[in-house]
């Protein structure tokens, strides 16, 4: 079994870093622990629980220019924006590679969006495996688990001294050319366990529940902030909006909440979903109803964020449930 | 170089602008990359995205039609932020343009059947190339009736295109309006009354309808209470978009999404949505 | 030879008094420093503190907020709101690092053309002397 | 005190007073808390009141101005009250109010047991609701302390370089969920200038410039407002220290104006008034 030692692992790193953006947790602002380019791997901060943010930020960033408008006699040009170098996320956990993939769902089906597309081909994604679970934390109910390797490239699995590797796929492979790795015997640490929800049919059961009152009741206590879309690893909704610069207009995507009342709002003021009932539920059919229809996967990777950060406990976990409850009464 | 940004539009300058009511303009507008042009064929009912550099972008529907090949047309109602920055616009000012997306109106399907057009307001807009394309291929469609619906009679769209169209072939234009001036002779009445009052007939029929949900609502009760049935109903639907590529996830009825589903749809469709409208 | 760093500021004029008073102080040929952008309200308690943020943001250096002596608002009392607000604002800046010498408040009436002058010659110098507020 | 606050509970409901209770329940980890709206006497029982309970419930009331609602009130929340009486935005004859004795809540850290008593709580000398209609807990005795800023003017000591390299630094934290505005009873504008188009105040894109116009207007509209609940910060989920800014502006609302929000349901609020000779801050 390939083994990297710490040493020969920071060695890496560095060398990576010659040409390439590395990201990887580092404790930040506020001590919470964010994904962050890194030009020494002293910093990498993996000892921790996962990061307050998924690296969701750095395919589809809170905020980005989209496209450039330069004009030049009366002429305008268009300049899409693109990436500069190569990338490397260190230190990624199953969940939120899993939710990348989910993303890579409706943003690589066609017409694809080539911004996203060209970051996704030029990063790579190396993986820890989780040896501690959060008590909120339920990937191995959503397709993944604490060891999932599925959509990663190389997958770390911490063993006394330094780390098991997985090769998971060709960029896997080619990224560790220049990696000094050992072959040897190695006993890997028993996966933690995860307290499971009963996922298993929920899309029908949502379908089943849809115009019930229990929407309303669950978002009495929502404040309709948008903390759950927002700390999400794989909510992509977004808004486009000009930016008038100096010498050129800039076109901002940043994130957006389907919880926000003003997100359907119309010009001219007409809501069709003009409820907090709706948009709740429009957040949840979304992960677990309409997701499913289109794609055949649930959109949602179990990692917990949402739970801890809701303000008012509105617990994913509790409305499946709840909801596969309703659906059998 | 990467593939083609979806969310890129392409530039292109607007031809000529007229006012067709007090808050509507028709903008003809041309892409300047003349290969773009051939590239940017579209069909009856599909939309596409203006952009207002430095304001931002909205979908509205074309209204003119391909085969024409007379610039991409569109009737944009001032009601926000970047209808207002377009309708500041003059001939020769530059605009981005991305699309065409969405479906369109099933036009070979409707062969051989009567066709009645139902619009109100600015709703009328993406009927318009409906009806030209029936024009355009008037052997292949039965009796033809364009129902035009507004306000006031300065609210009727396209005006100056009725008679052209009342004078082809077993057609007929009828206008109403909420409230006459003076100076109009023609009908005062709600489209949907207007519906019942010519008691459109579904025999080997067709009714499309577009306007304000108001009016909407009304005319499909009245056209099932003449023996409509739900597929013999076509409409469009509007919601907030801002990819037009089923990415943004903002214009979903249900896991229906308006902007590659639709925005056409038959009320039997419509019916089958799990999430009002 | 290098030339002195010139500030950015932005001024905010009640109609019916400073405005009147800087005007005079141009028919006058009373001299200021053109460091000042001047935009007319309609009286000083038209400025909401978001102006002033949002001024910063733009990259003015200070901001200086000018209205009718207490008593005199041709509104008859607005300048008193402006004056609890603009003291709150001066001090809630200064704690997040904008210091309080960017943002003045002073009542020049519309006879004061000299006053106005020495007012705008006096918080020129007063930025200044703080430098860019962006380094 | 959860006993107490579900008997007044089950009466309010059985005898059709109000038609719905709002208070708190334990959340899903088991540890902290949660708002509960309680329509039915069967659910009574889930009622609870303890340290874990943070929200400021008053932020609730404006959506149900037109029905009977009772609401369990610790100081903060009465506040809350208070202040939207004054600003008149509630009836309170539609309101009954729970008023629980409170000596300080704890650090809202989701399933985490080890957490500390909030850091306002120390200087906050509100232990008893300023407004209710039946008390649950005793009024401790003696004359509270005033009001003291500590935290405050400990910051007020950096130099104005460490003070903007500090707020800097919060803004590039800050995600703009606004989770601050929605959690805050004082942020009930029914269009927040954040969401103004013509004209944008604020971009969407959700960066430092950005940030902080909306941290420092958030803060300064919420002055002579903020009833020092701690709501935002709890909410916050990149742990900006918001309470740093609505302090400083309470400090300084006292201090020029001798206001404190929400302690009276008959006060004006300090920018609805004046007086002629008064020297805010030494301005004008």
């Amino acid at each position: 079994m390939l083994f990297f030692s710490e040493k020969s692992l920071t060695a890496w790193l560095n060398h990576l870093m010659l040409d390439r953006t590395v990201l990887a947790p580092v404790r930040g602002t506020n001590d919470l622990v964010y994904f962050q380019s890194i030009t020494n791997s002293e910093a990498i901060f993996i000892k921790s629980q996962n990061a307050a943010l998924s690296p969701k930020d750095w395919f589809f960033p809170r905020s980005e220019t989209i496209m450039s408008f330069i004009t030049k006699d009366g002429k305008t040009q268009i300049i899409p924006a693109t990436m500069e170098k190569d990338a490397v996320i260190f230190g990624i956990r199953p969940c939120d590679a899993r939710a990348i993939s989910l993303i890579d769902r409706p943003f690589l089906a066609e017409p694809v969006d080539a911004l996203y597309q060209e970051r996704r081909n030029r990063t790579a994604l190396v993986g820890i495996a989780c040896v501690t679970v959060c008590q909120e934390c339920f990937c191995t109910s959503m397709g993944s688990g604490p060891f999932d390797p599925g959509a990663l490239d190389i997958m770390l699995t911490p063993v006394d001294s330094g780390f098991a590797v997985q090769v998971v796929t060709d960029k896997g492979k080619k990224l560790l050319e220049k990696a000094i790795i050992q072959d040897r015997e190695l006993t890997l640490p028993k996966p933690p366990e995860v307290k499971p929800v009963p996922s298993a049919g929920v899309t029908e059961a949502m379908r089943r529940v849809f115009n019930n009152v229990y929407w309303d009741r669950v978002a009495d206590r929502c404040i309709h902030c948008n903390i759950c879309a927002f700390v999400c690893p794989c909510c992509y909704c977004f808004d486009v909006r000009d930016y008038k610069g100096k010498d050129r207009i800039e076109r901002v995507r940043s994130w957006e909440s389907c919880e926000s009342a003003l997100f359907t709002r119309a010009a001219g003021g007409h809501n069709p979903r003009p409820s907090k009932g709706a948009r709740m539920r429009q957040r949840f059919a979304h992960k677990l109803l309409y997701f499913p229809e289109i794609f055949g996967e649930l959109k949602c990777t179990g990692c917990g964020r949402c739970v801890r950060n809701c303000p008012v406990n509105i617990d994913i976990r509790e409305i499946i449930h709840d909801v596969q409850k309703l659906a059998r009464e | 170089m990467p593939e083609r940004n979806a969310l890129v539009p392409s530039p292109a300058t607007v031809r000529s602008v007229i006012d067709l009511t007090p808050d509507v303009k028709l903008f003809n507008v041309e892409l300047d990359d003349p290969s773009e042009r051939d590239r940017f064929d579209y069909r009856p009912g599909q939309f596409a995205f203006l952009s207002a550099y430095g304001v931002g972008e909205a979908p509205f529907g074309i209204v003119s039609l391909a085969s024409r090949k007379d610039g991409i047309e569109f009737a944009i109602r001032k009601v926000g932020t970047v209808t207002a920055a377009l309708h500041d616009l003059e001939p020769g000012a530059s605009v981005g343009i991305r699309g065409p997306h969405g479906n369109s109106f099933p036009m070979e399907s409707f062969k051989g059947k009567n066709i009645h057009i139902i619009g109100g307001g600015i709703g009328f807009a993406p009927l318009r190339p409906v009806v030209w394309y029936i024009l355009d291929h008037r052997a292949d469609y039965g009796d033809l009736l364009i129902l035009n619906a507004a306000r006031t009679p300065a609210d009727l769209c396209f005006a100056s295109e009725f008679e052209t169209w009342a004078a082809s072939p077993r057609t007929r234009v009828e206008l109403t309006v909420d409230k006459g001036d003076t100076g109009w002779q023609g009908r005062v009445a709600l489209a949907p009354d207007v519906v019942k009052e010519l008691r459109l007939s579904p025999q080997n029929a067709i009714a499309i309808t577009c306007g304000p949900p108001i009016m909407i609502r009304f005319t499909l009760v009245r056209l099932k209470e003449l023996g409509f049935a739900d597929d013999q109903i076509v409409t469009t639907l509007e919601q907030k978009m801002k990819c037009g590529i089923g990415k943004c996830a903002r214009c979903n009825v249900g896991g229906t999404y308006i902007c590659q589903d639709g925005p056409v749809f038959t009320l039997a469709q419509i019916s089958r949505f799990i999430e009002q409208f | 030879m290098v030339t002195a760093y010139q500030p950015r500021i932005i001024g905010f004029l009640c109609n019916w008094c400073s405005y009147a008073g800087a005007d005079l102080a141009g028919t006058s040929r009373i001299s200021y420093p053109g460091n000042i952008r001047i935009i007319r309200v309609p009286c000083s308690a038209r400025v909401d503190p978001l102006f002033i943020v949002k001024a910063f943001q733009y990259g003015a250096d200070g901001v200086l907020v000018a209205g009718c002596h207490p008593g005199d608002c041709h509104y008859s009392e607005g300048n008193y709101h402006t004056r609890r607000r603009l003291a709150l604002l001066h001090s809630f800046l200064d704690f997040t690092g904008i210091e309080r010498e960017r943002v003045r408040l002073e009542w020049v009436s519309a006879s004061e053309g000299r006053r106005w002058s020495q007012v705008v010659t006096d918080f020129t110098a007063q930025v200044a002397a703080l430098g860019p507020r962006v380094k | 005190m959860s006993q107490p606050i579900r008997d007044k509970a089950r009466e309010l409901l059985q005898t059709r007073k109000v038609d719905c209770v709002i208070g708190y329940e334990r959340a899903t980890d088991g540890i902290t808390a949660r708002p509960l709206f309680v329509y039915d006497v069967k659910d009574v029982d889930r009622l609870i009141f303890d340290r874990t309970c943070v929200h400021n419930l008053s932020r609730y009331l404006r959506d149900r101005r037109d029905r009977m609602t009772a609401i369990v009130a610790k100081p903060c929340d009465a506040r809350g009250i208070n202040m939207l009486l004054n600003e008149h935005q509630l009836d309170r004859q539609k309101l009954f109010i729970i008023g629980v004795v409170c000596h300080g809540v704890d650090e809202r850290c989701w399933g985490q047991t080890d957490t500390r008593q909030q850091a306002r709580c120390q200087w906050c000398r509100q232990h008893v609701p300023p407004v209710y209609d039946f008390l649950v807990g005793e009024k401790p005795a003696g004359e509270p302390p005033s009001a003291g800023f500590p935290d405050i003017e400990e910051f007020e000591k950096k130099s104005p370089a460490e003070r903007r390299a500090f707020w800097e630094e919060q803004y590039r934290a800050c995600i703009r969920c606004n989770a601050c505005r929605h959690s805050c009873p004082g942020c009930y504008c029914q269009e927040c200038f954040a969401e103004n188009l013509d004209p944008t105040w604020i971009g969407i894109r959700i960066a430092p410039a950005e940030s902080q116009i909306w941290n420092l207007v958030r803060a300064f509209h919420l002055s002579g407002r903020c009833v020092d609940c701690g709501a935002c910060e709890q909410a916050c989920p990149v742990n900006i220290p918001l309470m740093l800014l609505n302090r400083k502006l309470q400090k300084d609302g006292i201090e020029f104006f001798g206001f404190e929000p929400g302690l009276s349901a008959e006060a004006v609020p300090p920018f609805a008034t004046f007086r002629k000779d008064e020297r805010p801050g030494g301005e004008g």
